[in-house]
């Protein structure tokens, strides 16, 4: 799953480089930051390890998944809800200045 | 454990060309739709990789909440794009001061 | 009982507060900003374990020389800001706490995953503040680059997670030997393109002209100075004290800070726009900071950024104000809406000989352009001198040969723009009358005389800079990787 | 043309990061869980759900800022939006059973909320989601009936309270407990549900903070300017 992480990261920046329609340049970035939180959980993965909650059954298990990268990217999550609210917010206030959602046309404005 | 290693094989693959289309998507709302798949399919991938807690988060946070706020930001513009076209005397985008004459700088 | 997390905290608990009482936000700004400035002089230095877990599975605050004196700079200088622009903050008073409370955040963490939340914090707070001046597009730039930034640190972080197993800075700093393998240079490299952002860097300052080009008052100080100068202190923490860097990755990234440096001074040079000579400028003295702490001049990077953080207050204060000036005839109220919407005067050529009308500003402008030229007898010239001398004594002449030649460039292009703006028209006569711009602009006396005061402390620590150089040296001495040690000082070289 | 160089690009980064996967010198998790910072954290958990331990307490300085992330965020979104006043009105109108469904589905989603963040640190989910869960269901009444208007001041009072409740636990930490964000309370027995002092009181707090701030972004996001 590590290679799923960086190639939907990679998948997201091409997809900012290429696009110009600001809506779509959102969706890659949050397709890049859903490539960065496979990966930072892929990290934190063996092979057989089990969810990080102790239960009365695993309560002497040792196999458990790497709880840090899982905290990591619990607040990596909010923050790109964050970040996706305030883009989404200017996006719109761009389009009511100039009409339209390309770039290039609103540089030309 | 290889059903394991295939089931995320298999979901890694999907998830990769889910993210192609959604890239390249033509219609902007596809492209909203695919992103809100491709959380989805990263909420199993979560699962899979014993990772319950940022699961539930992703799935409520990751799909519902980021799906609606495109969605709103989409009809919220096509609302207006309809204002637009059925009222005549239309001003232009922002208010044209009267010393500033026709042209936009 | 003063902890330095309260620093952090204070303004953001005021911030809470300030959601609930909606009318008496900015009065609350200015308690949180006044508190903060009184604060940062009592706390005393230290570790600061937060919630009693040891050092590398808590979190951990170290304020030790470097980070007390960047955040005593901090603290003032943005206590300094909103006081000055306290009739211009409308909207964004609860914005402007949380900024403050992140950039102390960056400051004094030792911990690398919560470096990327308060790097997180004070970026959408600079979002904020940066939209105040309705140039969407450049604040949809900016936001696009700073979220791919901050993703590229934190996928470094993770990489290195992956590598040595911890996120705590001390404990990285030993663990980290060499930068050899590909599995150690690739995070390096990550967290340098995640940095290089907020410190406009080449290939990630495309939003620097926008932002910075129309800029006013308040946002041009913040970001220009404020921003910029607490991001390089965090820039010098992390790849001098943090990490180890081998000679190919060293001899990489330094080539990207001269790229910056020489790209920075030439497009310097052959702009005519007040604000764009000093965006450009600002560019290359983060390029000449950066490329001090990389190759190991820790303390001499900390009287660089000083000066600059000074030297740029000023400038794009300043710079701000003059640029929304307008004609002083008749007609001011359509000259003013027409002038809200057509780019104002930020040609030198308009602005000519407008220190004329106000002298004051002229001589605070000038102090503060020719410490940055680095002439004699103000701060800046210590600091060049300083940065040359401690090259030549370890024998490397690449660097000096660069710096000097970048360094011309600067002097021409700011003594042609002080040129222009004191004394148009001929050259040798005194200033004819329409030469000089008809523009005028209204400062109120406060800005002006506290403006006059920093531009006098910049020739105040140019007579006598033994002030700086010791604070500078005691900071350097804390950073690992740092090999200037002896300083010029008085006049006449070493006593 | 620009596809093309961005297609290449990218495969460029692809082919070199597979070369460098399988001659060995990039392999991610070169340390297994023995020797690695979580595993202190596996070792010796504070609540049996092992990421509570660590989002609540361990690392609590990360969730104070993850909080102020939200928060601002929440304050952009009110500074961009803040001039639409008049609620979007869609081209269908309200339909009578999407009212009645949510009048029956709103209090199960909010009770799944709370129930999320109040067992946060026993079963999955904590603060964020249950916050979430919370402010999905204020979306519900958005939807389903075009002129409801949520009391956004008090859903703003309930935020500020929330947050600076979080801040003062910290500060009491440092009187009482000699740190900043200590866990002062005892932990309790692992497993039952007061158990691990603080934590179910901050990921509550966390919980009603993250629901009224998504529900204030709600709010500005149905806006339009007529």
């Amino acid at each position: 799953m590590h290679i799923v992480g960086i190639v939907l990261m990679l998948i997201g920046v091409y997809g900012l480089i290429t696009n110009r329609h600001i809506i779509k340049m959102i969706v890659s970035i949050n397709v890049l930051e859903i490539g960065l939180n496979i990966f930072i959980i892929a990290v934190g993965y063996g092979e057989n390890t089990i969810a990080p909650i102790l239960t009365k059954s695993n309560i002497n298990a040792t196999n458990f998944a790497d709880p840090l990268p899982q905290a990591l990217v619990l607040t990596a999550i909010v923050i790109g809800v964050g970040t996706t609210a305030i883009l989404l917010a200017v996006a719109r206030k761009l389009y009511q200045q100039y009409g339209t959602y390309d770039l290039t046309e609103m540089e030309g404005k | 454990m290889s059903l394991q290693l295939g089931l995320q094989i298999a979901l890694g693959v999907i998830m990769v060309v889910i993210a192609i289309i959604a890239v390249e998507a033509k219609k902007i709302i596809s492209s909203v739709i695919y992103l809100s798949l491709l959380s989805l399919l990263a909420v199993v991938g979560f699962v899979l990789m014993s990772a319950p807690d940022v699961a539930v988060t992703e799935a409520v946070i990751g799909s519902g909440i980021v799906t609606f706020l495109f969605v709103f930001t989409l009809i919220g513009v096509n609302k207006q794009t309809a204002i637009k076209e059925d009222s005549i005397n239309d001003l232009d985008v922002h208010t044209i001061s009267p010393l500033e004459g026709g042209d936009i700088k | 009982m003063i902890r330095p997390v309260l620093l952090v905290v204070l303004p953001l608990l005021i911030a809470f507060l300030s959601v609930m009482f909606k009318k008496q936000t900015k009065p609350l700004l200015l308690i949180a900003v006044l508190i903060n400035a009184v604060v940062v002089f009592v706390i005393d230095k230290g570790e600061y374990i937060i919630g009693n877990h040891m050092q590398p599975y808590g979190i951990v605050l170290n304020v030790d020389n470097y980070s007390l004196y960047a955040l005593i700079v901090l603290n003032v200088l943005f206590a300094l800001l909103v006081l000055l622009n306290l009739a211009k903050i409308t909207k964004i008073a609860s914005i402007l706490m949380i900024a403050l409370g992140g950039l102390n955040g960056l400051l004094m963490t030792g911990d690398l995953f919560n470096l990327f939340v308060f790097l997180e914090i004070s970026a959408i707070a600079a979002f904020m503040i940066v939209a105040t001046n309705k140039k969407l597009i450049h604040v949809f730039n900016y936001m696009i680059i700073g979220i791919v930034g901050s993703v590229m640190y934190l996928f470094g972080v993770i990489l290195l997670y992956s590598q040595y197993g911890t996120l705590n800075m001390n404990k990285m700093a030993e663990l980290m030997t060499t930068t050899g393998t590909p599995a150690t240079y690739i995070p390096i490299i990550m967290i340098f393109g995640g940095l290089a952002v907020e410190t406009k860097l080449l290939p990630f300052n495309g939003w620097v002209k926008g932002v910075l080009g129309n800029s006013d008052s308040l946002v041009g100080p913040m970001i220009g100075s404020i921003y910029s100068g607490v991001m390089l202190i965090v820039f010098g923490r992390l790849f001098t004290d943090v990490f180890v860097l081998n000679d190919q990755v060293r001899i990489l990234l330094s080539v990207i800070a001269i790229v910056t440096l020489i790209a920075g001074e030439v497009s310097a040079f052959s702009t005519m726009k007040l604000r764009e000579i000093l965006l450009y400028s600002s560019v290359a003295q983060s390029g000449l900071a950066v490329l001090l702490f990389l190759n190991g001049y820790g303390s001499i990077a900390v009287l660089v950024v000083f000066a600059n953080v000074l030297a740029k207050f000023i400038l794009f204060m300043l710079a701000g104000v003059m640029t929304n000036s307008h004609k002083k005839s008749e007609h001011t109220e359509y000259e003013h809406i027409l002038n809200n919407t057509v780019d104002n005067h930020d040609d030198i050529s308009t602005l000519a000989g407008i220190f004329v009308k106000n002298p004051l500003n002229g001589v605070a402008f000038s102090v503060a352009s020719l410490s940055l030229a680095s002439l004699p007898l103000f701060f800046g010239f210590f600091v060049k001198i300083n940065v040359l001398y401690s090259m030549f004594l370890r024998g490397d002449y690449v660097l000096p040969a660069i710096i000097l030649a970048t360094s011309l460039v600067e002097g021409a292009y700011i003594i042609r723009m002080l040129v222009v703006l004191w004394n148009p028209g001929k050259e040798g006569e005194k200033a004819t009358k329409e030469a000089v711009t008809s523009l005028n602009y209204e400062i109120d006396q406060l800005v002006c005389m506290v403006l006059l005061l920093i531009s006098l402390s910049l020739v105040a620590l140019g007579i006598s800079p033994d002030l700086a150089i010791d604070r500078a040296d005691e900071a350097g001495a804390d950073l690992e990787y740092n090999i200037s040690t002896e300083y010029v000082e008085l006049e006449g070289g070493k006593e | 043309m620009k596809k093309l160089v961005a297609v290449l690009l990218v495969g460029l980064m692809l082919l070199l990061l597979f070369i460098n996967m399988f001659d060995g010198s990039l392999e991610f998790n070169k340390m297994d869980l023995a020797d690695v910072d979580g595993n202190y954290y596996a070792k010796n958990p504070i609540v049996s759900n092992m990421v509570t331990s660590v989002v609540v307490d361990y690392r609590s300085f990360d969730t104070l800022g993850e909080v102020t992330v939200l928060f601002v965020s929440s304050l952009g979104v009110a500074f961009m939006l803040g001039g639409l006043t008049t609620r979007i009105k869609f081209k269908h109108d309200d339909s009578f059973f999407l009212r009645i469904g949510v009048k029956v589905l709103f209090p199960i989603i909010v009770i799944v909320g709370v129930f999320m963040f109040v067992h946060g640190h026993l079963t999955p989910g904590g603060g964020f989601p249950g916050g979430a869960l919370i402010g999905g269901a204020m979306l519900f009444k958005y939807i389903s009936d075009s002129k409801y208007r949520a009391k956004i001041s008090a859903f703003k009072v309930l935020e500020g309270t929330m947050g600076s409740i979080y801040v003062l636990l910290g500060i009491v930490g440092i009187l009482v407990g000699n740190y900043f964000l200590q866990n002062i309370l005892d932990i309790g027995e692992l497993g039952n549900l007061i158990s691990g002092g603080l934590i179910p009181i901050i990921y509550v707090l966390i919980g009603l903070k993250v629901g009224s701030e998504l529900t204030g972004i709600f709010d500005h996001f149905m806006n339009e300017e007529v």
